[in-house]
């Protein structure tokens, strides 16, 4: 393992920037997110932050082609994508997870989708362990170790004033030969994570859910949804999108965007048909692909424990009761 | 070149969720709201070559995209029937021939060929519903001693309605081994034919076909089912195709579930043995 | 004064009451949440059910809006309702959304709900403020009901003023540009997930302009301009029908200051027509759906 | 756009010489717009780079026109109807007179410059008073220098 003292990240940051564009974990006003680095970036490394890195992969709003429609003629044309190695300094356990659940949503199942593809090779991710858990964090129960991410290229942690770096890949190890001069070997002792207040007890779960499609429970919790897509745009793995286009006469681009399953025209159909017509189908369905459909189909759960949609909903409706009452449900 | 789970070797090099410019070369009225469109590419080929079944998505750039089935195919043409609903099927219907469209497929699981080797095979259409059971009807006839008996029982609102006319009156009842049964909604001046709704039609000529496809308006597969399973058919011998709204059309965007099935990937064609497991929400 | 826990099995009584008299097909209140600090809505059905029902500091939700969801059903529907709920409920009775007797208040005197964000912040012995919504609320008791629960309190007849808001002021001052970059910067947090329209009482369109593709009126793309086309339509179609709740900026995951929006129209009303406090009586007249022949004149 | 876009200095630079600016007039087919046939008829010289939308009564212009038009790249917008008490709805003009009080404060709150929101009562006789109305807010306008706030550049972004 190597260490430097975490007095000298700036110095460290900056040798990066100049090979990576280095995105890190900052304070911006009340809300904490990852930003570009430059020196007056207000760096916060004691909580995980609110807006996840699935932007930087899934971004909320993304142009795919460009198209002109003179008279009958089409014109298609495919936008050059960004290269530019990019580098996430302190991705956390559970939001690494989600990457997972990302990356096999996007590129398998015999089609890739390219544009997150040419975003995901050109990250390197140096993940950062938690020593701390807030009180809405359940990632254990979720089978994520805070302190090990899962799929990352450099495992750091952050203890006793000092950041320790493991390099996992040879993507990691290209990092530490950058910083070879800042940093000493030195093991650190990486401590436990402390302060879990929620641990849903998650065995059984996925199989029970399968029966429990016609559980009143659903009938039970889906009315005090509001039905909007907070929950669905905070979280780290939900990656549901719309196609639409924004076209400037006989120009125009085609775009996609982040999309919720509980709006209500998500599944409408041309006809007026909609297999999802109110609150009770689309909450089912949302709990339903996290913690049953998705492991089915991608032997994962589709939830990491980071706890975000228990800070967003405005009506306090957690997957955390919602497993309790699976679990309780005969 | 990825194994790609429709079974069919394309080239993944390309975007799959970017579209290839293509023409319209010819559009067929079929009914009032209806239309085939032969689609073919600028330099005159198939777009791509689609198994019985399976879907594309056709898109207008600038007014939006949509997933069809595509009811046959030609030399170097396929044709999708299109029936004026929403915002980009009505802008299809005033397109003339030689409109250029964006074009991408081919998705979907498309109709198990080799399940319904050697048997004889009822096809029960409603409505536009006959379009994607026309591309397997076709399939057979192109290889008729491959295929059994081949038995169709359609029907549709009026007879201004019936889809695919010229095949209904002229070509299938001239296939051999082959019989067309169709049936209007109400009676009609000028129509001499069975009168009565497809669900009662196919009791009272109780075929016995070994394997069904069904494909219609949800309320004729409502009442078709207990009547195909009161006669006796399995489950898994009655094959339906499947529609749901559809964005990227390669089970990524997440709306064409059903329980952790994506329709346009792992269907849009199931057994009604598979739909069994799957969660009523279709 | 009976504690809040002495109030809670008040509620609870009630509302088994209610349902076990089939007074009413359902109850909205409220039931403990994850944390000492949450609370969550909740819609009752089952006498039994009504065990869950709470009475605390953090019952921050306006429940009013869940009567949305029984505009179908002929039943009679049983509420809570403090001061903001009870204003939310006139205003579904006076945009014609609900009738008043298909609906059973069953009214509370709202203490001041502590602010949720701070108590997690703080813990739970500390001293924590309460919510900026209530610490700027003028009508924290029911003002209509058909129940009461708790020491009967003389509501008085609510007689609107004139508000004038610090913080609206302190824009006001700004140069133009100061305000736009503040007011742009606001919104460029905005994720569009519409949760600001979808807890507001006064938002209540059958069909919304917004998340309705078909309308073509506003793209599903995250821009700013997109997000200000928003922000603003929706303060303007809301103009003389907020109730200040506070609720759209409480629950916005980017902490946008929504009701900066909502405070201005507020306090032009109030200059321009006279006081007025939306959802105060159902039979008050609307300020945009009304006028008089003396309005200020500046179009001549 | 970003914040800084809409606000940066050297954008204003860049406004090209032979920028006109784009003006949308919402007219009320009772009084304005017939005001402003009779000012063509008169043959009234007014800036031609005025865009007139003919609305049936000025009480129907919803606040989501006026912002959408500036998010389409409008320079201003000027809502006309019928003097009070002359309105063909008879009452359609009130209701207009106390929702664009509060719009034009609202859009001044956010940083719009007023002139970029203007409402004006024109009967179907006042075609000078149109002509002048029209002259007056283009010469305004042409001081001001196009909006660039809650305009939609998302396009040009992607297009650059």
């Amino acid at each position: 393992m190597f260490t430097f003292q975490e007095s000298e990240i700036k110095n460290l940051l900056n040798a990066l920037a100049k090979e990576y564009k280095v995105f890190v974990p900052a304070k911006v006003g009340d809300e904490s997110k990852f930003v570009p680095y430059d020196d007056n970036v207000e760096l916060y490394w004691d909580r995980n932050v609110l807006l996840s890195v699935k932007d930087k992969f899934f971004p909320h709003t993304e142009p795919m082609y460009k198209f002109k429609t003179k008279r009958k003629t089409v014109e298609i044309e495919p936008l050059a994508s960004k290269d530019e190695p990019v580098l996430l300094f302190g991705v956390r356990s559970c939001d690494l997870q989600a990457l997972n659940c990302l990356d096999q949503v996007f590129l398998t199942k015999g089609f890739v989708d390219e544009f997150y593809r040419t975003k995901r090779d050109q990250a390197t991710i140096v993940a950062l362990g938690c020593n701390e858990a807030e009180d809405t964090c359940f990632c254990t129960a979720m089978g994520v170790d805070p302190q090990k991410g899962n799929g990352a290229d450099i495992q750091a942690y952050r203890t006793q004033g000092k950041f320790g770096m493991e390099a996992l890949t040879e993507k990691g190890q290209k990092i530490i030969d950058i910083l070879k001069s800042y940093l000493k070997e030195e093991n650190l002792q990486v401590p436990e994570t402390q302060g879990f207040q929620l641990q849903p007890d998650m065995d059984g779960v996925a199989e029970k859910l399968k029966g429990m499609f016609d559980a009143e429970l659903w009938a039970e919790v889906a009315p005090t949804c509001l039905n909007c897509g907070a929950c669905t745009y905070i979280c780290p793995t939900c990656h549901c999108f719309d196609i639409s286009q924004d076209v400037r006469g006989e120009e125009g681009f085609k775009y996609r965007c982040w999309d919720s399953c509980m709006f209500e025209e998500y599944t409408l159909m041309a006809g007026g048909h909609n297999p999802r017509p109110s609150k009770k189908e689309r909450v089912r369905n949302r709990f339903m692909h996290k913690l049953c459909y998705f492991p089915e189909r991608y032997n994962m759960l589709l939830c990491t424990g980071c706890g975000r949609c228990l800070n967003v909903c405005p009506v306090n409706l957690h997957i955390t009761s919602i497993i309790g009452k699976v679990k309780e449900a005969n | 070149m990825s194994s790609c789970s429709c079974g069919h070797e394309h080239d993944q090099a390309i975007n799959p969720l970017i579209p290839t410019r293509a023409k319209v070369i010819k559009i067929v009225e079929e009914t009032p709201d209806v239309k085939t469109f032969f689609i073919s590419t600028l330099d005159d080929k198939k777009p791509f070559d689609p198994n019985p079944g399976q879907l594309g998505m056709l898109s207008l750039p600038d007014i939006g995209e949509a997933m069809f089935s595509v009811t046959d195919k030609g030399e170097n043409h396929i044709e999708m029937a299109i029936k004026a609903i929403g915002k980009l099927t009505y802008t299809l219907h005033e397109i003339e021939v030689g409109q250029e469209v964006g074009i991408r497929g081919p998705y979907g699981n498309g109709f198990p060929l080799d399940y319904f080797k050697g048997k004889d095979i009822l096809f029960i259409g409603g409505g536009i519903g006959l379009a994607p059971v026309r591309s397997l009807i076709m399939h057979c006839l192109r290889n008729r001693e491959d295929y059994g008996k081949l038995t169709v029982v359609y029907g549709a609102r009026s007879k201004a309605d019936l889809c695919f006319k010229d095949d209904l009156f002229n070509n299938w009842p001239k296939v051999p081994n082959m019989e067309v049964f169709i049936t209007i909604d109400k009676e009609e001046e000028g129509w001499d034919g069975h009168v009565g709704f497809v669900p009662a039609y196919v009791e009272e000529l109780a075929p016995k076909p070994q394997a069904t496809v069904l494909c219609g308006p949800p309320i004729m597969i409502k009442f078709t089912l207990p009547i195909l399973q009161k006669m006796g058919f399995a489950d898994k011998d009655i094959i339906t195709t499947l529609e749901m709204r559809m964005k990227c059309g390669i089970g990524k965007c997440g709306r064409c579930n059903i329980g952790s099935k994506y329709v346009c990937l792992d269907g849009p064609v199931f057994s009604m043995e598979e739909l069994k497991d799957l969660p009523p929400e279709y | 004064m009976a504690t809040m826990e002495q109030l809670t099995l008040q509620l609870r009584e009630t509302a088994r009451e209610i349902l076990e008299s089939k007074k009413a097909a359902a109850v909205i209140g409220w039931e403990k949440g994850t944390f000492w600090y949450t609370t969550t809505p909740v819609v009752l059905t089952k006498p039994e059910d009504t065990e869950r029902l709470v009475w605390n500091e953090y019952c921050l939700n306006n429940l009013a809006k869940y009567l949305l969801d029984f505009q179908h059903s002929n039943e009679k529907v049983a509420i809570f309702a403090r001061g903001c709920d009870s204003r939310g409920i006139n205003r579904l009775i006076q945009d014609k959304q609900i009738d008043r007797d298909k609906v059973l208040i069953i009214g509370l005197a709202c203490p001041g709900m502590k602010d949720d964000k701070k108590a997690r912040e703080l813990g739970q012995n500390a001293d924590i403020p309460l919510a900026k919504k209530c610490q700027e609320c003028a009508y924290p008791d029911a003002l209509v009901y058909d129940l009461w629960i708790g020491e009967p309190k003389e509501v008085a007849k609510p007689v609107p003023e004139a508000k004038v808001f610090p913080e609206v002021e302190a824009i006001e001052q700004m140069t133009p540009d100061d305000k736009y970059a503040s007011f742009a910067a606001n919104y460029e947090k905005c994720l569009r997930c519409y949760a600001c329209r979808n807890v507001c009482p006064a938002c209540n369109c059958k069909e919304c302009i917004f998340g309705n593709s078909s309308k073509e009126w506003s793209a599903k793309a995250n821009n700013l301009s997109e997000n200000m086309f928003f922000a603003l339509t929706r303060a303007l179609h809301v103009a003389g029908r907020c109730i200040q709740c506070g609720e759209c900026e409480r629950i916005c995951p980017v902490n946008i200051p929504i009701m900066l929006l909502n405070k201005k129209i507020i306090q032009d009303i109030d200059r321009l027509f006279g006081p007025y406090e939306a959802g105060l009586d159902p039979e008050d007249k609307m300020p945009l759906g009304s006028f008089e022949f003396t309005d200020p004149e500046e179009f001549m | 756009m970003s914040v800084n876009e809409a606000l940066d200095p050297k954008a204003s630079a860049q406004t090209p010489e032979d920028w006109q600016p784009k003006i949308l007039v919402f007219a009320c087919n009772w009084c304005t717009y017939a005001g402003a046939d009779l000012t063509g008829l008169s043959r009234l010289q007014y800036p031609a780079t005025v865009r007139i939308l003919r609305v049936p009564c000025s009480g129907r212009v919803n606040p989501q026109f006026v912002i959408k038009a500036f998010q389409k790249g409008v320079d201003a917008v000027l809502v006309c109807g019928c003097h009070p008490g002359d309105c063909h709805y008879t009452t359609g003009n009130y209701y207009t007179r106390r929702r664009f009080l509060l719009m034009r404060r609202l859009m001044e709150y956010i940083g719009l410059e007023p002139e970029r929101l203007q409402a004006r009562w024109i009967s179907a006789a006042e075609a000078p008073k149109f002509q002048q109305v029209i002259t007056e807010v283009t010469e305004q306008i042409r001081a001001l220098g196009p909006n660039r706030k809650l305009r939609d550049v998302q396009w040009q972004q992607w297009n650059s």
